[in-house]
């Protein structure tokens, strides 16, 4: 193991500092890039939710002219693209990296600096998306980019296209990153049936990833080669079809929305048993319908496209799949519902709103449902009832479900408790602007409401202008709440009560460890015996079936036998943001149809690479441990 | 760590290597390779009819088997590997079959 | 056909009743505002899917009563108490029964929802054949919609006029003749009373049944987003009793009057033809005179009976002598387009003062009632 | 906390395991673009078509691409023997098979072109440029990483006892190569004797 020090002397030499804003940037540690994609989050958070104000501002009442058409349609479609690509997925992201080394009871993933690598990539992605706004105008095409609209140059979609795809290579090695660290470093003993539900979605959400990114890279590189490079994949002019680039979209369209709820159902499967005080219910059943719901999501892809130029065969097949992924959603709700049946529920924040999950979920699935009925699809597509559901879905499902997570798993990062008070205030104005805001959106799309149309039109109706009053106003309610929320957020991590080290009586490895949680998670690699194994080191069951309390000491210690281990950590390292940097001359390049910035990017990212693989081993990285015996003989035979 | 024992126990990488093939088998799989593919740009010289085309596709998955068994060591690996890749072809082959199908045979246009 | 639609109008009756009793009484009210309302059909063709999904929303309603309603009492009844003593509940693990309960039940309920489903999509895309059928080609440019009525030779844009209590039926295209006959994006055609809406696919053809029980002017929207005019991309349909319908057509099918010469009109007309230098407005606009020449589809609209339609530029302004004055001054700031950079649009054509009058005055005789 | 095959849960590196997984991903990917083709195959809009390939030419570069698995196949074995000098010269001859492929498919593309095919030509012409080209890209990656390993071994950065990482580029070189017999023959040759017929 001293053989290491030989290697210190390479190339460049590896950042050490362990504080600071350099201990930041260099760092490979997965709690620190989950807390950075955390902030980031929050950053492209409040940009999101800004375009969301000003599109509710502009259609608070009819005919109104805040804002041009022009500048709508960019705000509307960065909103789409800031919510999805730069808030929720990099919002699961954050939790994956924090919670999946700790949940299955690992040191770190098992690429550390490929993990920093992901985080560098999405947060220039993010720059380079909305350094479009400075660059004669953000992309205006929404956040579907139908092609051949966003072929067309005045639609700045080569943005997008180049924007999405950066962004994507962060997800993917993120994907890949992530389906190694849970299939092959979880603790001895942790089998996969013993593997905590969040586990078990960040799994299935992670392999969506890795078999959807793919197909709209593809899209997006067509769009881009039509766009900029002349080619003419989507261009009807010498026969190319309009309708490829809609089911390649959906292809991963569809797949992307399970992506973005998955995580958000694994964490409500891990609080709500906290909070009833009793097991999941069901455990096997929410595990199953959660990989049934990945694997039917990529079979409905086309109901997006019930109204475009697909015939009746293939409406009715999607119709068909698309209701039928309503049976394993169904399972998690009733079987996370009668999770609390039974239980002595406490209704600390994080329960709130894993409670306000289910609730919302459900008005946004059973919408969903509807859609799905084609015949009257033709009435609902591309109104303001789609725009209801999918807010119900994404912001009552997957942001409920994250925020709840942020409230849990706060004293596992900072040892603090985040104000209960302040929290209640926040789930309720939450809940109260969520509904203003989106509620009514039901209405006003039945009643002719189209969507991304930038002024709100008189003639639509008295009834519809007061709907999209009431809608602004939640977000009037909503900017208020998150404002409670930042406040708690921030006055917590400087003050907030000590929380000690398990303070909801929690159920998984992760509590295990002290809070915050120490630089190497954890002293001593945990062996698992158990589903919910922290619960079991605490309570036994009784004959009854009923739980009594371990008395402290007397649990049998697992990990007694286990001898102290020598423990190695991954070493920061500057390539990751070094080399990342190389995605703004690609990305540019792939915009502007400049050769040379294309040249330059890879040229760049190659040598970042090199950077990356020559940087000095250190123990304990992504490489070859450095103190594997030598062979004598072996070495002499190389030169 | 290399003292916790884990239940789902590995053999070490030298354990594997010794039923990896030898270099003559590799050169043995090179010839079979080179001949299918004699085979194949036979097809373009010679009129071989209606099977031209069911015999290119199978001599495609030959290639593709031998290649991805003994190159890639599936035939001596975990199956783990094979799965993730197999997962990914079939998914690739079903998704983008039925998206053809939709286009090609039920598009609204025809009907 | 006569025989189903009949029968179509026997269950639109019964659904009247049921969808007084349903629960969303807002729905209701609703339904009584609003020409370009998907909850208030007033054909067949909008109907169908309506009677389909009402008992949707009522399955969809109970569903989530009782998810809620479990919900809720959950919340009420397994709250921690005061004098809770502390102790675990019961730790119930799962219950293979109940699972197996709600996994079925609701697959059943999907099952029978599909049916009709099903059913409903073929209805609603099957040509409904017949003699009496009407075929109008809808062709979407940005940001207007142009149609054709192939049986007359008719071209008119914004504005479609269709007989009652006959099925129509539309072949739809879109482009941007601008460019190429091929080029365009896709848009989708959409009235919401009398149907619902349909993609229009450059380089394809979609079909749309549409019919209207009622005379009236019914209000619909482009629904695909196709940039920047996508909101003033809208569509009306104007049905009207057959008698009706066939002086429309009568009166489409006469060519333009020419003006007098020497009048302020027959000024217009010249500069219609002829903007010496600057692009002329028959080199986009057809106004067609004579009964034998060709009609054709322009890069603009079909003006040989523009005041025959209430509106324009994409039925956003109203057809009156001061907004078309203010459309030729200056187009964009009437609505937006993207000439100068895409050849997308009316182009700002610098007219003068005198110009305008001579247009304006021009346009306003081309009117089929005069 | 050394990524030794001994101490993962599956028994498996972590490395190989990634790289599977990527490659996996990567199905979706080539398949894709080859669906576009399959579609666009007739859409020449007047232009050239499938009969514009040379099968023979393109036969022979196959080939070679082919033949470069088993040289990449021969450097893993020797460099699992630790002998790195043979496996430096196995690694050689494969980047160089590599470097034939790549240049055959520039002198195709310029023979294309000028024989009208241009990527704008139709969306039959971009979807086969941009497949092939992406595929050649994926070799031009695979050489990259051959000659890494080559300097990297040469100044003693990769051990004999490394085998594992020739053995990840050997998937990754391995996986480019099942790529283009299947583009081989659902690209050229199969249009191309459809078009015969
Ligand atoms: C988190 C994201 C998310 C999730 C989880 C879902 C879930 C579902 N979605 Fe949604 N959807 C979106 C995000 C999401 N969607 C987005 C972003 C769009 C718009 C994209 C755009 O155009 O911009 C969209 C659009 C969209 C459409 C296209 C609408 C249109 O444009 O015309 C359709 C059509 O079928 C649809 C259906 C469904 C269905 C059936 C589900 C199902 O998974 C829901 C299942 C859940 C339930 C049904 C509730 C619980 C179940 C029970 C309590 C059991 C009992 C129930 C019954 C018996 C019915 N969605
Ligand atoms: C997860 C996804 C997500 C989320 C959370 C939201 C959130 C919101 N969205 Fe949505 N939206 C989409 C995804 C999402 N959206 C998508 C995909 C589209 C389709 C785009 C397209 O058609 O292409 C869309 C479209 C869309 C439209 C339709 C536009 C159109 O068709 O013309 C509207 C209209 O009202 C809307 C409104 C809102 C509102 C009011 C919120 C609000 O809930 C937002 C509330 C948030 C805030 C108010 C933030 C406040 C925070 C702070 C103030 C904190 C400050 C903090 C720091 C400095 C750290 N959105
Ligand atoms: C380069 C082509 C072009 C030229 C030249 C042109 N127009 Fe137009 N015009 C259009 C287009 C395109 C529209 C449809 C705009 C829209 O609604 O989006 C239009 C719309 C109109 C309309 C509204 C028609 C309707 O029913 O919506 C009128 C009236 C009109 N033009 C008159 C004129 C006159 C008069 C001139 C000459 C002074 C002229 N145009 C020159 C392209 C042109
Ligand atoms: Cu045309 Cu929107
Ligand atoms: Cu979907």
């Amino acid at each position: 193991m001293s053989s290491s020090t030989v290697e210190k002397s390479g190339f460049s030499g590896r950042p050490k500092g362990e504080s600071g804003i350099g201990a930041w940037l260099t760092t490979t540690d997965h709690k620190k890039i989950g807390i950075m994609y955390f902030f980031t989050v929050l950053v492209f958070f409040a940009l999101g939710g800004a375009e969301s104000g000003l599109i509710r501002a502009q259609l608070a009442q009819a005919e109104q002219n805040l804002l041009t058409e022009e500048i709508y349609n960019q705000v509307f479609t960065m909103h789409g693209i800031t919510m999805v690509f730069l808030v929720v997925m990099p919002l699961s992201a954050a939790f994956f990296n924090y919670l999946i080394p700790l949940m299955i009871g690992a040191r770190d993933v098992a690429f550390p600096r490929l993990n920093a690598f992901s985080y560098w990539v999405y947060l220039f992605g993010g720059i380079f998306l909305y350094s479009s706004f400075l660059l004669g105008g953000a992309p205006n095409g929404s956040w579907v980019g139908y092609a051949p609209l966003s072929t067309d140059a005045v639609s700045n979609m080569a943005f997008y296209a180049a924007g999405l795809n950066i962004v994507g290579v962060s997800s993917l090695a993120a994907a890949i990153n992530f389906i190694v660290t849970i299939l092959n470093m979880r603790a001895p003993g942790m089998t996969f049936m013993r593997m905590p539900v969040f586990i078990w979605m960040s799994l299935v959400t992670n392999f969506l990833l890795l078999f959807a990114l793919p197909i709209i890279a593809v899209a997006l590189f067509m769009l881009n080669a039509d766009a900029v490079f002349g080619a003419q994949f989507f261009e009807p002019g010498t026969g190319g079809d309009p309708v490829l680039y809609q089911h390649l979209f959906w292809l991963f369209g569809h797949p992307e929305v399970y992506i973005m709820i998955l995580p958000a159902m694994g964490i409500v499967s891990e609080i709500l048993p906290v909070g009833a005080r009793k097991p999941l219910f069901g455990y096997a059943a929410v595990v199953f319908a959660g990989a049934a719901i990945g694997f039917i999501g990529f079979g409905v892809w086309a109901h997006h496209m019930f109204t475009s130029a697909i015939g009746p065969v293939a409406r009715s097949a999607f119709a068909l799949s698309t209701m039928f992924i309503a049976v394993p959603t169904g399972i998690k709700i009733f079987n996370w519902v009668f999770t609390m049946w039974g239980g002595k529920l406490r209704f600390t924040t994080p329960m709130l709103f894993s409670i306000g999950f289910i609730s919302m979920f459900t008005i946004g699935g059973l919408s969903g449902v509807t859609h799905a009925i084609v015949p009257h699809n033709a009435q609902q597509h591309d109104t303001y009832y789609v725009v209801a559901h999918f807010h119900y879905v994404l912001f009552g499902g997957a942001l409920f479900g994250l925020i709840g997570g942020v409230y849990y798993w706060f004293p596992k990062v900072t040892g603090k408790l985040m104000s209960e008070k302040l929290g209640k205030v926040h789930f309720w104005t939450w809940l109260l602007g969520f509904n203003l805001t989106f509620g009514p959106m039901h209405m006003s799309g039945l009643l002719g409401q189209p969507r991304r149309t930038a002024v709100l039109p008189g003639e639509l109706g008295g009834t519809v202008e007061i709907y999209n009053l009431l809608s602004s106003l939640g977000v009037v309610v909503l900017t208020v709440s998150a404002l409670v929320f930042l406040f708690n957020l921030i006055a917590s991590i400087k003050g907030g009560v000590p929380s000690g080290n398990d303070p909801w009586d929690a159920r998984t490895l992760e509590w295990l460890t002290p809070s915050p949680t120490p630089y190497e998670n954890f002293p001593i690699i945990p062996t698992v015996t158990h589903r919910d194994e922290f619960w079991h080191r605490k309570y036994a069951e009784d004959d009854a079936g009923k739980a009594i309390p371990v008395p402290a000491g007397a649990a049998e210690d697992h990990d007694a036998d286990a001898e102290p281990e020598h423990i190695h950590m991954p070493d920061p390292s500057y390539w990751p943001l070094v080399q990342t940097l190389g995605f703004f001359p690609f990305g540019y390049g792939l915009v502007y149809g400049n050769f040379w910035l294309i040249g330059i990017g890879l040229a760049w990212l190659v040598i970042g690479l090199y950077g990356w693989i020559i940087e000095p081993l250190a123990e304990g990285d992504d490489d070859d441990p450095v103190d594997e015996p030598a062979r004598p003989g072996a070495r002499a035979g190389a030169h | 760590m290399s003292s916790t024992d884990a239940p789902e126990q590995a053999s070490s990488t030298d354990e594997h290597d010794d039923h990896h093939p030898t270099p003559r088998q590799y050169v043995n799989i090179a010839v079979v390779l080179a001949v299918l593919t004699a085979l194949e740009v036979s097809t373009y010289f010679l009129d071989f009819g209606v099977i031209a085309i069911p015999l290119l596709v199978i001599l495609m998955v030959v290639k593709f088997l031998y290649v991805a068994g003994w190159f890639m060591h599936l035939k001596f690996d975990s199956r783990v590997f094979g799965r993730m890749m197999y997962t990914g072809l079939f998914l690739a082959l079903g998704l983008y079959a039925l998206a053809i199908i939709v286009i090609l045979f039920d598009s609204a246009t025809i009907a | 056909m006569r025989e189903t639609r009949q029968t179509r109008a026997g269950s639109r009756r019964r659904t009247r009743t049921v969808t007084g009793i349903v629960v969303l009484a807002s729905l209701l009210l609703a339904a009584c505002s609003g020409e370009q309302n998907a909850l208030d059909p007033a054909g067949p063709f909008a109907q169908g899917p309506h009677d389909l999904i009402v008992p949707v929303a009522i399955i969809a309603a109970v569903v989530f009563v009782l998810v809620q309603g479990l919900i809720i009492y959950s919340v009420i009844r397994f709250r921690t108490r005061k004098d809770d003593d502390g102790s675990l509940p019961v730790q119930v693990h799962g219950n293979t029964r109940l699972e197996i309960v709600w996994t079925v039940i609701p697959a059943v309920i999907l099952a029978v929802i599909a049916v009709p489903t099903v059913q409903g999509i073929f209805e609603q895309m099957d040509d409904p054949g017949g003699d009496d059928v009407l075929a109008v080609e809808v062709i979407g440019h940005r940001w207007w919609f142009e149609y054709y009525y192939p049986d007359y030779d008719i071209y008119t844009a914004n504005e479609m006029a269709i007989p009652t209590d006959t099925p129509v039926r539309l072949e739809m295209t879109a482009a941007d003749l601008a460019r190429s006959p091929e080029q365009g994006v896709v848009h989708s055609f959409w009235i919401p009373r009398l149907a619902g809406k349909q993609d229009l696919v450059p380089g394809q053809t979609t079909f749309l049944n549409m019919q209207a029980d009622e005379p009236g002017r019914y209000l619909g929207q482009c629904a695909e987003y196709c940039g920047l005019s996508h909101v003033n991309m809208r569509a009306r349909v104007e049905a009207m009793e057959p008698a009706d319908f066939d002086t429309w057509v009568e009166q489409q099918s006469t060519p333009a009057e020419v003006p007098e010469d020497g009048t302020l009109e027959a000024d217009g007309r010249e500069l219609y033809n002829d903007l010496d230098g600057r692009q002329a407005c028959a080199s986009c606009h057809q106004v067609w005179e004579d009964e034998g020449d060709a009609r054709a589809a322009g890069q603009g609209p079909d003006l040989t009976h523009l005041l025959s339609r209430e509106e324009f530029a994409g039925a956003i302004h109203d057809m009156t002598e001061e907004n078309l004055r203010d459309w030729l001054e200056d187009p964009n700031s009437m609505k937006p387009m993207q000439y100068e950079v895409n050849g997308i649009g009316m182009p700002d054509l610098d007219l003068s003062e005198e110009e305008l009058d001579a247009l304006v005055a021009y346009l306003l005789t081309l009117d089929p009632e005069s | 906390m050394a990524a030794g095959v001994e101490t993962t849960t599956m028994g498996l590196d972590h490395r190989k395991l990634g790289m599977w997984t990527f490659l996996g991903s990567e199905f979706l990917f080539f398949g894709a673009f080859v669906s576009a083709y399959l579609l666009y195959l007739d859409t020449t809009a007047g232009g050239p078509g499938v009969e514009i390939f040379d099968i023979p030419f393109t036969s022979i570069s196959s080939f070679v691409l082919l033949m470069s698995s088993l040289t990449m196949v021969l450097a893993h074995h020797a460099h699992a023997q630790g002998d790195l000098r043979r496996m430096r010269l196995w690694i050689l001859a494969t980047a160089g098979q590599g470097a034939v492929f790549l240049g055959g498919q520039v002198f195709e593309f310029n023979v294309f072109v000028r024989e009208g095919l241009t990527i704008s030509e139709s969306p039959f012409a971009s979807s086969f440029y941009v497949l092939t080209g992406f595929h050649g890209m994926h070799v031009f990656v695979g050489i990259l990483l051959l000659m890494s390993v080559y300097v990297l071994s040469l100044i003693g950065k990769i051990k004999p006892t490394q085998h594992v990482k020739t053995e990840m580029i050997g998937l990754y070189w391995h996986f480019v190569d099942i790529v283009w017999v299947v583009i081989f023959t659902v690209v050229y040759l199969i249009p191309e004797i459809a078009v015969l017929e």
